[in-house]
């Protein structure tokens, strides 16, 4: 019950769905229609547990007075908040400015600005381990940190003006060895993926089941 | 018996070709009866109705015109590889099209009656092609088994319409129990399972296999004596993904490695997590790599810690202990984003060794430059079975070298044949090339 | 401490700092260096241009705001060549997050204080003309105007909803959406991100599914943009074009030599690029916030090599690079 | 009025953040902690508003769909993750997800991944007409394909010609690669900065255009 059927689950719906896809018949498309319309769903209840990990490591922090626990207000808060302002002014969905509300403004004036400034801190750390970290200290270092020198010339106006042929160096780079690399990654990583299919699929691989108990 | 690999590479090939001759031949069936989409069509559609469409339309008179010419005979045939859910409806376009502006196509179920009954289900502009698909409407679907009966009309400009005779369908729409042009990837698919199953076997029954050495494996235990002759501790951080990625299981294989190497030489470790189930697994494996070791007194709880969930104070914390305690070498295998770089370079300045391995491949040049070995993307998987030593997890890096190298040995032989071509002006090349070849429409 | 190991141990805010200054100064200085577009984002200009109003594209915003500076210009840009050319755009977003984004893009697009904006006509708002058998694009804009509503001077053009373009927005597992999608798009949607019933919308009355659409321009920063070649382009042919971040921009290059997708819109850079395309075409009057940002990355870029070649200097005079070594290993 | 609230609102979260480069500072651990519990929020209210509701509970109400309950029994085990004598069940919803979703990508990834991969890598290197430098493009595409899936290649000892010279020419690749990535990455970085420069200076400040 606890192991043998999800396995069983797992092996049944990942044939199913490989063969399915090699045979048109309509009941095979019926099938398949049925799995598109209840996967959703399922993945919808599934956001459940990530809110329920994230309140009750929160409400630990609070009941523990942690460290800093007076911050796992701003989460908590805000997290079941959303949801009720969404309700109370439900045209807010649409993102559009012409009817404000509080739900659209935490999303649009506060969550938006954080969530790209946060990631454009790593322009200043670039900059930061450029000086004190990016070492030519092999000759595949030397090699790789070249390269992203001319690409980065190449990919920005200066780069131009340096000489016309300049740029196209840079994009040779990109259009070629970078494409055999990239490539040889995608094939590599592709069996990678299939095998991790098949390994779960027949149950070799079972890491996903651990974390509730045997 | 290391060799023997070689063999299934030329068995696939083998394979593909004698499959060759029916794929292709179905591969052909379909490139016909692909849908003509506007899209891919463009040169002809838009130039028809851009240009010649133009002067045809001036043409016509103002008031109703005289009677048009019908469409003729039309031609049902069931679509090969549907659900039974679509139609190949062709008509003989009017000997005469002038004054003719677009056809209306309509449908009904045979044995209907009264004019309610036919529904409009395609609009072919005058010089659009004869032959369509039928069915890929949702408003108006083709139920398979059903027997359908077809009417074309001539359309003027003013939208008046001129039918043809109407006429029963000749074919019955019917599904397919198997789709001809998914040979090739049911042989490829086919042949992956099956190499990955034998060698799973093969791993099983305890055959030795052979694995290249990997720089950074070797470089991790140099490492741990590093810091064990300085007397400094060593930092493990098993990235900051959850458990079901491929990148963490890798990273907590190997840290059950490096525990126990540890535990040997008595030199203390520290493992910052950021995901909860990471950790207690984590926890376990470190456990475990002490009691294997033989000293299970020497582990310290405190050693493998949880430290927060939030990307950034993650990182601002892992480097407030690098300043603080110095570690003598620093592993970061798993998956990371961003925060590569801000680790990385704060223990470069640290002085530290650092080993760093994951299958993110835009982190993994800033791991390039600066630490000591990088395990690049496969490598980690790769280790992480070498030191893992569980034989399927072997297996399965032996069955995707067997298949890399049927990929090696197709890309050979086309560089040889394009050589060829060059050189005697054949087109070799394009013959094996169509053995891969899958057509871009289902 | 030699000079050079006091100059690697510099208070890494002063680095921080330097790049703060070096990023505001152009924007101040407006220089205004040329970019030159390439072949990989043309090909998508070309492929749009081509295009007319009756066929459709869809526009995905396909990431998250944490990459929104990239990603944005590109899904603003695609969407104004479709309004200037008629073309119905169908908006969807594969994140919930992204949602917000195709709102956020459909709005700026659509604002009066945007330069060379478009002027939106809600569904509800046209519903007579509609009632009247009117879905001709060019008929509704005619029998629109003859209604009495005159267009504002600064504005570019109308837009209908619903003719025009259809705000669809997220929807869970977006990639069995796509998949949904190859045979109907309304069974997918039962009604857009306005709430508007999609079955009564003459764009979707003639592009029922994606076999009816001519091309996918999925924007992301993720890896989410495959799933439009997985399972669109794959699946049913359709054509599509990326507008991806910077950062994984370089790993889709076998996609666009393979013939998956037909172009590549890679960063700022590529966001600039159909800028300017659109500008030298007179699709727009003035380029936007991408171009403007490259005179910035320009700097930038300078300055950062500059950062690398003086720290290598420093760690080779210093001899670092003599301390600590391996035995073995590469 | 509502407009500029929201900049001002934005702009001083903005910088909240950027004080961070400084010190790490309780006006940032604010704004870190708020993005998260925001952002879920609202996720959850989106998925309910375009998934339960229209596809779940609408069908459900309207009747006939009964087949619906289901996923949504499915679904509910999830919550049973909670409750750690029965959290086992939660392996149910799991297990269909994770199955049906390997299964579905299995074929698809073996068409887009490898096939379709493997017959891109399978080009002409001359044609009538290419200039010298897409010639070599294209010799160094495909003998650079074949020698970084040597260099991944782990059944063979990296020795000899082919899987020697092979390897060795396979990483010089891969870095080329990765010094082409480090260079986007670069620039994907300072894009975003320019992004929020451009909120600041022009949103906010009205400096700049």
């Amino acid at each position: 019950m606890k192991r043998t059927v999800p396995l069983m689950i797992v092996m049944v719906g990942g044939i199913l769905m490989m063969v399915q896809y090699f045979i048109p018949h309509q009941y095979s498309q019926a099938v398949f229609d049925s799995y598109v319309s209840w996967a959703p769903i399922i993945a919808a209840f599934a956001l459940i547990l990530g809110v329920g990990s994230l309140t009750r490591v929160h409400a630990h922090k609070i009941r523990r007075k942690a460290e800093n626990w007076q911050y796992s207000w701003a989460v908590l808060i805000p997290l079941y908040a959303m949801p009720v302002l969404a309700h109370i002014w439900p045209v807010s969905l649409s993102g559009g400015m012409d009817e404000p509300s509080i739900f659209h403004f935490l999303f649009m004036h506060i969550q938006v600005p954080i969530q790209a400034t946060m990631f454009s801190m790593l322009a200043f750390y670039i900059a930061s381990a450029a000086f004190r970290a990016f070492r030519a200290k092999s000759a595949l270092a030397t090699v790789l940190l070249l390269a992203a020198v001319i690409v980065m010339l190449g990919q920005v106006p200066i780069g131009d003006l340096i000489a016309k042929w300049f740029p196209q160096i840079g994009l040779w780079i990109l259009r070629y060895p970078n494409l055999a690399a990239k490539r040889a990654i995608m094939l590599g990583v592709g069996f990678g993926i299939l095998a991790t299919n098949l390994k779960i699929i027949f149950g070799v691989e079972r890491n996903w089941l651990g974390g509730a108990g045997k | 018996m290391r060799k023997d690999w070689i063999g299934i590479p030329a068995l696939g090939i083998l394979l593909l070709l004698a499959s060759f001759a029916a794929a292709q031949d179905a591969v052909e069936e379909m490139t016909q009866d692909a849908d003509p989409r506007p899209g891919e069509m463009m040169e002809d559609t838009a130039g028809v109705e851009g240009t010649q469409l133009q002067p045809a339309v001036e043409g016509v008179p103002e008031e109703p015109g005289p009677a048009l010419d019908v469409p003729g005979a039309i031609t049902v045939e069931d679509k090969d590889n549907d659900a039974g859910d679509q139609l190949v409806v062709c008509f003989e376009p009017p000997a005469d099209t002038s004054g003719v502006f677009a056809y209306n196509v309509y449908r009904r179920k045979a044995g209907e009656t009264g004019e309610v009954s036919w529904n409009l289900v395609k609009i072919i502009p005058v010089l659009g092609p004869t032959l369509f698909i039928d069915g890929y409407d949702p408003e108006y679907p083709i139920e398979p088994g059903t027997r359908y009966e077809y009417r074309v009309a001539s359309v003027s400009l003013e939208g008046e319409e001129y039918f043809g005779e109407p006429q029963v369908a000749q074919a019955v729409p019917a599904g397919e129990l198997y789709h001809t042009g998914k040979t090739k990837v049911l042989i490829a698919g086919g042949l992956f399972i099956f190499l990955i199953f034998y060698y799973f076997g093969k791993a099983q029954r305890g055959r030795q296999m052979y694995l290249r050495p990997i720089a950074g494996i070797e470089a991790i235990d140099e490492a741990i004596g590093r810091a064990t002759e300085m007397g400094k501790p060593v930092l493990y951080v098993p990235g900051l993904s959850t458990i079901s990625d491929v990148a963490t299981i890798a990273s907590l294989t190997i840290l059950g490695r490096v525990a126990k190497k540890v535990a040997q030489y008595q030199t203390p470790l520290m493992v910052p997590n950021r995901d909860p189930i990471v950790y207690t697994v984590a926890d376990e494996a470190v456990k475990q790599a002490y009691l294997e070791a033989g000293r299970p007194d020497a582990f310290d709880p405190d050693s493998v810690f949880f430290l927060t969930d939030s990307q950034f104070a993650f990182v601002a914390g892992v480097n407030g202990i690098m300043m603080r305690e110095k570690p003598a070498t620093n592993f970061y295998l798993g998956m990371f984003w961003a925060e590569s770089l801000l680790l990385a370079e704060t223990g470069s300045l640290t002085g530290a060794i650092q080993i760093a391995g994951t299958d993110a491949v835009t982190q993994l040049p800033f791991f390039i430059t600066t630490c000591d070995y990088t395990l690049i993307g496969e490598e980690l998987y790769a280790a992480s079975a070498y030191l893992g030593r569980e034989p399927k997890q072997i297996g399965a890096v032996k069955g995707q070298d067997a298949c890399k190298g049927i990929i090696m040995a197709f890309i050979t032989i086309a560089f040889v044949l394009s050589i060829l071509d060059m050189v005697a002006d054949t087109e070799t090349l394009e013959w094996v090339r169509r053995i891969v070849t899958v057509p871009i429409v289902d | 401490m030699n000079i050079w190991e006091r100059m690697l141990n510099i208070d890494r805010r002063w680095i921080f700092l330097s790049i703060g200054v070096v990023s505001i100064i152009p924007f101040l200085t407006k220089i205004g260096l040329p970019v030159s577009t390439t072949e990989e984002v043309e090909d998508i200009f070309t492929y749009i241009d081509s295009l007319g109003k009756e066929n459709a594209i869809f526009i995905s915003f396909d990431f998250d705001p944490g990459t929104q500076a990239e990603n944005m210009p590109m899904g603003v840009a695609v969407m104004r060549h479709a309004f200037h050319n008629h073309v119905p755009v169908f908006l969807t977003a594969y994140t919930p997050l992204g949602h917000g984004m195709a709102g956020g893009a459909l709005d700026y697009v659509t604002r009066p204080s945007t330069p060379g904006y478009y002027t939106s006509v809600d569904f509800d708002e046209w519903a007579d003309i509609r009632n009247a058998g009117i879905t001709d694009r060019d008929e509704l804009e005619a029998a629109w105007e003859e209604a009495g509503n005159v267009l504002p001077d600064d504005s570019h053009g109308w837009v209908f909803e619903g003719r025009d373009f259809v705000y669809l927005g997220y929807a869970p597992l977006f990639h069995l959406v796509i998949l949904g999608m190859t045979s109907s798009i309304e069974t997918q949607y039962p009604s857009d991100a306005h709430d508007n019933p999609l079955s009564e919308m003459p764009i979707l009355r003639e592009h029922k599914s994606l076999r009816e659409v001519d091309l996918a321009v999925t924007t992301s920063g993720s890896s989410a943009c495959t799933a439009w070649v997985i399972y669109g382009r794959e699946k049913i042919g359709l054509p599509v074009a990326f507008g991806v971040t910077a950062v994984s921009a370089t790993d889709y290059y076998p996609y666009i030599q393979s013939g998956q997708i037909i172009g590549q819109m890679g960063g700022l850079r590529g966001a600039a690029e159909y800028e300017v395309l659109l500008q030298q075409n007179g699709i727009t009057e003035t380029t936007d916030k991408a171009f403007t940002g490259m005179d910035v990355q320009s700097a930038d870029h300078l300055l950062i090599i500059f950062f690398i070649i003086m720290g290598n200097i420093a760690y080779f005079m210093g001899g670092f690079h003599r301390k600590k070594q391996l035995k073995g290993g590469r | 009025m509502y407009e500029i609230i929201g900049i001002w609102v934005g702009a001083f979260f903005t910088l909240a953040i950027y004080s961070f480069l400084y010190k790490e500072n309780p006006v940032y651990r604010l704004a870190e902690h708020l993005v998260v519990g925001i952002s879920l929020g609202y996720t959850m209210a989106i998925t309910y508003d375009v998934v339960l509701k229209p596809r779940l509970i609408e069908p459900l109400l309207a009747g006939g769909s009964w087949i619906l309950l289901i996923p949504a029994l499915l679904g509910l085990l999830y919550i049973t993750r909670f409750i750690s004598s029965i959290a086992w069940l939660s392996r149910y919803p799991i297990a269909f997800v994770l199955g049906t979703g390997m299964g579905v990508g299995f074929p698809l990834t073996m068409k887009s991944n490898v096939l379709r991969q493997l017959e891109a890598a399978m080009i002409p290197f001359y044609q009538e007409g290419m200039p010298w430098h897409m010639v070599l493009g294209n010799v160094v595409l495909v003998l650079g394909t074949l020698a970084a899936l040597i260099y991944f290649f782990f059944s063979k000892p990296h020795k000899g010609f082919f899987f020697g010279t092979g390897s060795r020419i396979g990483i010089w690749i891969i870095m080329l690669g990765f010094g082409a990535t480090f260079g986007f990455t670069v620039m994907g970085r300072i894009s975003l900065l320019i992004g929020r420069i451009q909120y600041l200076l022009g949103d906010w400040l009205h400096l700049i255009e």
